[in-house]
């Protein structure tokens, strides 16, 4: 029995915090802010360095081949920093994908750029419904020689512009995959960016029009697995933007001086300052738990994934909304920086299922 | 208790309502929060308010003397319910209107009632509330802009912050330390401060929505007319109080939350989950009733007070605690809808996808920024606890 | 346009309140908690003398034909002081039933005795299902000429061993009315006194066998109107106890010291007994629009009667938790008095309805 | 990360699963939390307690010389687990298993440790704690009854409140004041109290839930040798709070919150609401859910500390709030149940009626007074943002 990071993950989110804090401070996300690509080239390469872009690649394919925990330890750091970029959506979900449902062939063509850092995948799943299960998608793929061929429109596609492939859920011929990967550049692709919120992500528009698609089918029953794998990764994300909206709170709490002292000496901000860290250090804790059950197979990790989504998410967005009050009139301002995590909190919260959703499925798969 | 109106304030509401509905401004002025700062909505909307005014609808229960008509409060209630009802546009006369002219017409002398009141009314005068500064938000009282008397002048420097409007802002009325020496709240002016004089630099803020709604004023030798002092030397923290009573009540006001809530509600029958409108999902119907429940209390709860003031009463802890419940309330109904939007709440108002219009995303953080401004909810609840309930003063 | 209570209304008020701060202080509703009736006889002789007993009994029957508004101030006092007995289900419920829907010879026979404190009555509703719908009751009315004969198990019925007679709500034949009373010393009526936790009340559980009954038929859809007022008047209780928790705990914090000084004055303490004052007074705002909407017989009267319920509860049960928990260990102890409104609060709760059903028919009658 | 037991370990699980399947005493000591008063209960549950230390099942992991097996931790949450599962009674020697033990095991003389220790481990002599006095509750270092040293014996004047299991206990830790001139923190002493002596007067108090649960305890001129004390004179203080750091996990802890929520959800099954099995109420399943993520998490949460005392960690903020969010969390599985049972929760648990054998309204009560016991969640919160945040000190 033992519950906690290893030595080597612990060194991994030390590193992370490290290299994050001096690549990746506010300022920086900023200027990514201000771009429109909406990511740190600069970065982007040094982590491809450092080799994260390969972290849940398969060896086989150049990658470290380490897991879900290993993944949601940098993602937590990621949300620390609110670093801007495709990571998660490419290194993480579409590697995954890609990596569990693709033949060796598609992992060497995909996966062992996207290590390298020279490629870019993303994931094409919501649609303008709400409902992220296959039969309800209009998005459709039909068979193709061993291919397929796939029309529809897809929503939200985190950094569809940037990706050089992406990973597609489409409704399929009975028997056939739900997932499908597709080059960004093939014929019938079409990109069209959206205006985000959380100036810290990019996602756009992308209708296929007869698409050529590769299926992903190594694995059965994949797709319902990648979106757990999401519900984990934006919940770790979530972990580290409270954490950091908590750490900003308590840290001007202790300069900003009113009535001749810290403000931080008023118990109603301290009570505050506790009501969050009493919910962020038991969801911690939780989302290990997510993240190990996905590592190990267990039967509950489905459930715990969504016990994951649920909380952190719920505990993200209270907690930037209470850190902004904590802040007075400062945080409300641009210029200050906690309404980047503010606004990340928001995009977490709906992305791959508002908590009350997850919480109707805890319900469900706990059989109750 | 009779809630019913009586005919001539039936027919006045009708009168009114076909006013709106022949006179609002077709384009160009939403009746949103977002877009004041630029200097076309300025114009058209000082326009409007002059529109407004001349035809009787501004300030009704003004005194004659200074251009109001003396009616009942009930009359401007009416006229306020009916503005929101027909979805008007804000007028730019508001911090005038509703701070500082109350103030005046308590505390202002004859001549400055005089000078000042009509001005405000007609929206010839825009003005914008000179309070917080970089060291003194929560604690007000610890503000550190200096006024020199020289002669029969003040002469101000300083820095305030926070100043919404200032960039359209002819006149700020202002606090400022006179005397150094005393005990905090003892050494505080209220001045009034001819936007337009020299030394004067009005730097604009950014909101976290992008606009810029705010601003940094500073002050290099300002010279004011000691005529301009309103109140008594070093007494003006009393005056101040005045006027953030009356900014509480208006930034708590219910008669927003209404329309707010329909809004809610008009855009959760259009959004679908799981195959039904969200109003059919249980659980989101708990919400919304909730809300609802909280939006007519707090309805019900200003014809208390409205009532009250009619009967003379002076306003007790009920009062105090409309700026906490109402900006709160705000705020959760916003957040209620940014969670109804579901993915599409990730939008920024600008994308052509947005839904409503982009009214939530912009309404979920100026609402926040309400909860903060006036005194953050945990100065409103020292408020109440210390004069409302009378616990003991801790600081 | 008038939005308060009338000079009279304040005066029933006031010197509801003074009365009961002498005659009914907690060392009196521990009385009537320790006994086995559950009320304090000299406290009810002394009520029917000052006109409450009859206060909404039509002057017809020698009442003073008051309205709901007037009895919800004094519900308020009632529940301010905690006050045990009947009064409630008896002055007002099945007064207010027999009044609307019984003949002349019916309210005379009933509500005169009942006015003049000489009678007591009460409502048999609840059964052990958690419907109040006519037609899920297993209650029966079976017509028996002019009258009916009742049969059936009633549950949670106020003061059942005190009543002298009891409105009870039947499943009857199609056309008949849903309200019938009952002589409590009829044939076939037994009663078994259940043990309440709220100890300033008494329910019990009632058994009909073929009970001769006179059905309550004058005005239509009575029953509905019932639940609504009796909706009203137990907010109306929470108001009052939610008001004197308050203001327990808040006197309890300026004489109490710790850190050498009250502990009203640290900020933890002033923030939670502002958060409950901040529910209270607009919630009183609602209750006060609430039972005028029953008065004026609004086409809205029974939405408002809904959120009244819902809401008060709500600030009661919420109210009353962070009371005691601002009175720290004594107000854990069966001595401190603040446990009589804590338990009280359940029972309101609980009592026609939760919240969550109340909110739900807000919602059904608003149209969404 | 491994969350797999050793083969070991799990062959222990069985055993002591076995153990109590057939060792449970089959009536009279229920697993709640009532009924702990009275002298029947005391001598059944202390010949439980007993019977569970000779087969090897209490306090596993403290050290061999003073009775203990020397085993890690993870046994011990073996044990715990398996007992909760079983639903297994209350021990009678909680307070010196769960407090002192520990504490003398960091604190004690070697002579102390072998008087004591055996024995809280049998049962044999059951300690209660007392701290608190009637003027100070939270602020515990205002404490006033006196030790005045004479000759080699203290004596010990005044009187604690709230005293748990006064009623049973041969012996008491508590806190005297020995220098009354020292600052309040600096002239505490912690000494061990026989209950049995001379001039010690215990008097009932009695529960809201109408138990009598805890005392008061007057000391008049109470003679206690000198060797009684634990750490050293007037630095007490550090003593009693490693007492209270046991305290607050013991209160907090999440072994009982799972059972609770699987009783709550067993009971809702059973209820109907409108036709259907209020399981299946949207509105309330969000409620269940919500609940069980916040079981699980400190479920979690547990076993990341258990992990950290095996791998030598000091405990951090993350320990700090176990006694906050623990106990509001079983106040708040108690009120969803007691919401659950709609009509049925007005009903005393003496009640023929009443569901789920009277558990809940109990539980809903006592849950409450953890939350204020052991120092109030308002109390918690400061520790919490100044020990664990570091946020400044106010007072």
């Amino acid at each position: 029995m033992d519950f906690g990071l290893s030595e080597e993950q612990r060194q991994l989110k030390a590193s992370a915090r490290e290299f994050l804090s001096a690549e990746c401070a506010p300022s920086a996300v900023r200027k990514a802010m201000a771009a429109q690509e909406g990511r740190l080239a600069e970065v982007d390469r040094e982590i491809a360095k450092l080799g994260w872009t390969g972290l849940i690649v398969p060896e086989k394919f150049g990658g470290a081949g380490l897991g879900i925990l290993d993944v949601a330890v940098l993602l937590e750091e990621q949300g620390y920093a609110a670093m801007p970029g495709p990571f998660l959506f490419s290194s993480v979900l579409a590697a995954y994908a890609v990596a569990r449902g693709g033949s060796d062939e598609t992992g060497d063509k995909l996966l062992r750029p996207l290590a390298e850092g020279k490629a870019i995948g993303t994931i094409a799943l919501a649609e303008s419904g709400d409902s992220l299960a296959p039969r309800d998608f209009s998005t459709t793929a039909i068979a193709d020689g061993t291919g397929a061929r796939i029309s529809g429109v897809k929503e939200f596609v985190p950094y569809a512009s940037l990706a050089d492939f992406m990973v597609v859920a489409a409704r399929g011929d009975s028997g056939s995959a739900d997932l499908f990967a597709v080059d960004s550049s093939a014929k019938g692709v079409r990109v069209e960016m959206l205006k985000n919120l959380d100036l810290t992500r990019r996602v756009g528009r992308v209708t296929f029009d007869q698409a050529a698609a590769i299926p992903l089918r190594r694995e059965p029953a994949l797709y319902p697995r990648l979106l757990d794998i999401g519900a984990v990764a934006i919940a770790s994300d979530s972990l580290g933007g409270v954490e950091r909206a908590l750490d900003m709170a308590v840290d001007y709490s202790k300069v900003r001086e009113q009535f001749g002292k810290p403000i931080g000496s008023f118990q109603a901000l301290k009570h505050v300052a506790a009501e969050i860290v009493s919910e962020v250090e038991p969801a911690r804790s939780l989302l290990w738990y997510a993240a190990y059950a996905q590592d190990a197979r267990l039967a509950d990790a489905p459930r715990f994934a969504s016990m994951a989504k649920a909380r952190l998410c719920d505990v993200y967005s209270r907690g930037t909304d209470r850190a902004v009050l904590m802040h007075g009139g400062i945080g409300f301002t641009w210029e200050h920086d906690i309404h980047l995590w503010f606004k990340r909190a928001r995009f977490n919260e709906s992305y791959f299922g508002s908590p009350a959703l997850h919480r109707e499925r805890v319900a469900q798969l706990g059989g109750y | 208790m009779d809630l019913n109106f009586t005919t001539a304030e039936e027919e006045f509401r009708l009168k009114i309502r076909r006013f709106l509905e022949e006179n609002l401004p077709k384009s160009g002025l939403g009746a949103g929060r977002e877009g004041r700062e630029d200097k076309a909505w300025l114009e058209k909307s000082k326009a409007w308010q002059r529109k407004l005014y001349e035809s009787g609808y501004v300030a009704l229960a003004w005194p004659k003397e200074y251009g109001g008509q003396a009616l009942d409060p009930v009359c401007q209630t009416i006229v306020n319910d009916e503005m929101v009802r027909a979805n008007a546009p804000y007028l730019p006369g508001g911090s005038g209107l509703g701070m500082l002219g109350p103030t005046l017409i308590s505390w202002g002398t004859e001549e400055q009632k005089r000078r000042y009141l009509p001005k405000i009314l007609t929206g010839e005068e825009i003005w914008c509330q000179g309070y917080s500064e970089p060291g003194s938000g929560s604690d007000l009282a610890s503000l550190r802009t200096r006024a020199e008397i020289i002669g029969d002048e003040f002469v101000v420097n300083g820095q305030k912050v926070w100043t919404s409007g200032a960039q359209h802002a002819d006149m700020m009325f202002c606090l400022v330390r006179t005397d150094p020496d005393a005990p905090k709240h003892r050494g505080i002016s209220y001045i009034l401060i001819d936007m337009h004089s020299p030394g004067i630099t009005v730097r604009p803020l950014v909101q976290m929505t992008g606009d810029k709604g705010f601003n940094e004023v500073f002050f290099d030798n300002v010279h004011v007319p000691r005529k301009n002092l309103v109140g008594k030397l070093n007494e003006g923290w009393i005056v101040a109080n005045a006027t953030l009573f009356h900014e509480r009540n208006m930034l708590g006001s219910a008669t927003g939350s209404e329309q707010r809530f329909n809004r809610l509600l008009a855009l959760t029958k259009k959004i679908k989950r799981g195959g039904r409108a969200l109003t059919e999902d249980a659980v989101f119907r708990q919400r919304l009733a909730d809300l609802e429940i909280r939006v007519e209390a707090m309805r019900f709860h200003s014809l208390r007070q409205l009532t009250d003031q009619i009967r003379g009463r002076n306003p007790g802890v009920e009062t105090m605690i409309n700026k906490l419940v109402g900006t709160e309330l705000n705020h959760d109904l916003a957040t209620a809808a940014m969670e109804a939007m579901g993915d599409y709440s990730m939008l920024a108002r600008e994308d052509a996808s947005v839904l409503d219009h982009g009214y939530w995303p912009y309404e979920w953080m100026f609402s926040l920024g309400l909860v903060i401004g006036g005194g953050t909810s945990h100065i409103q609840k020292n408020i109440i606890a210390e004069r409302g309930l009378k616990m003991p003063k801790s600081r």
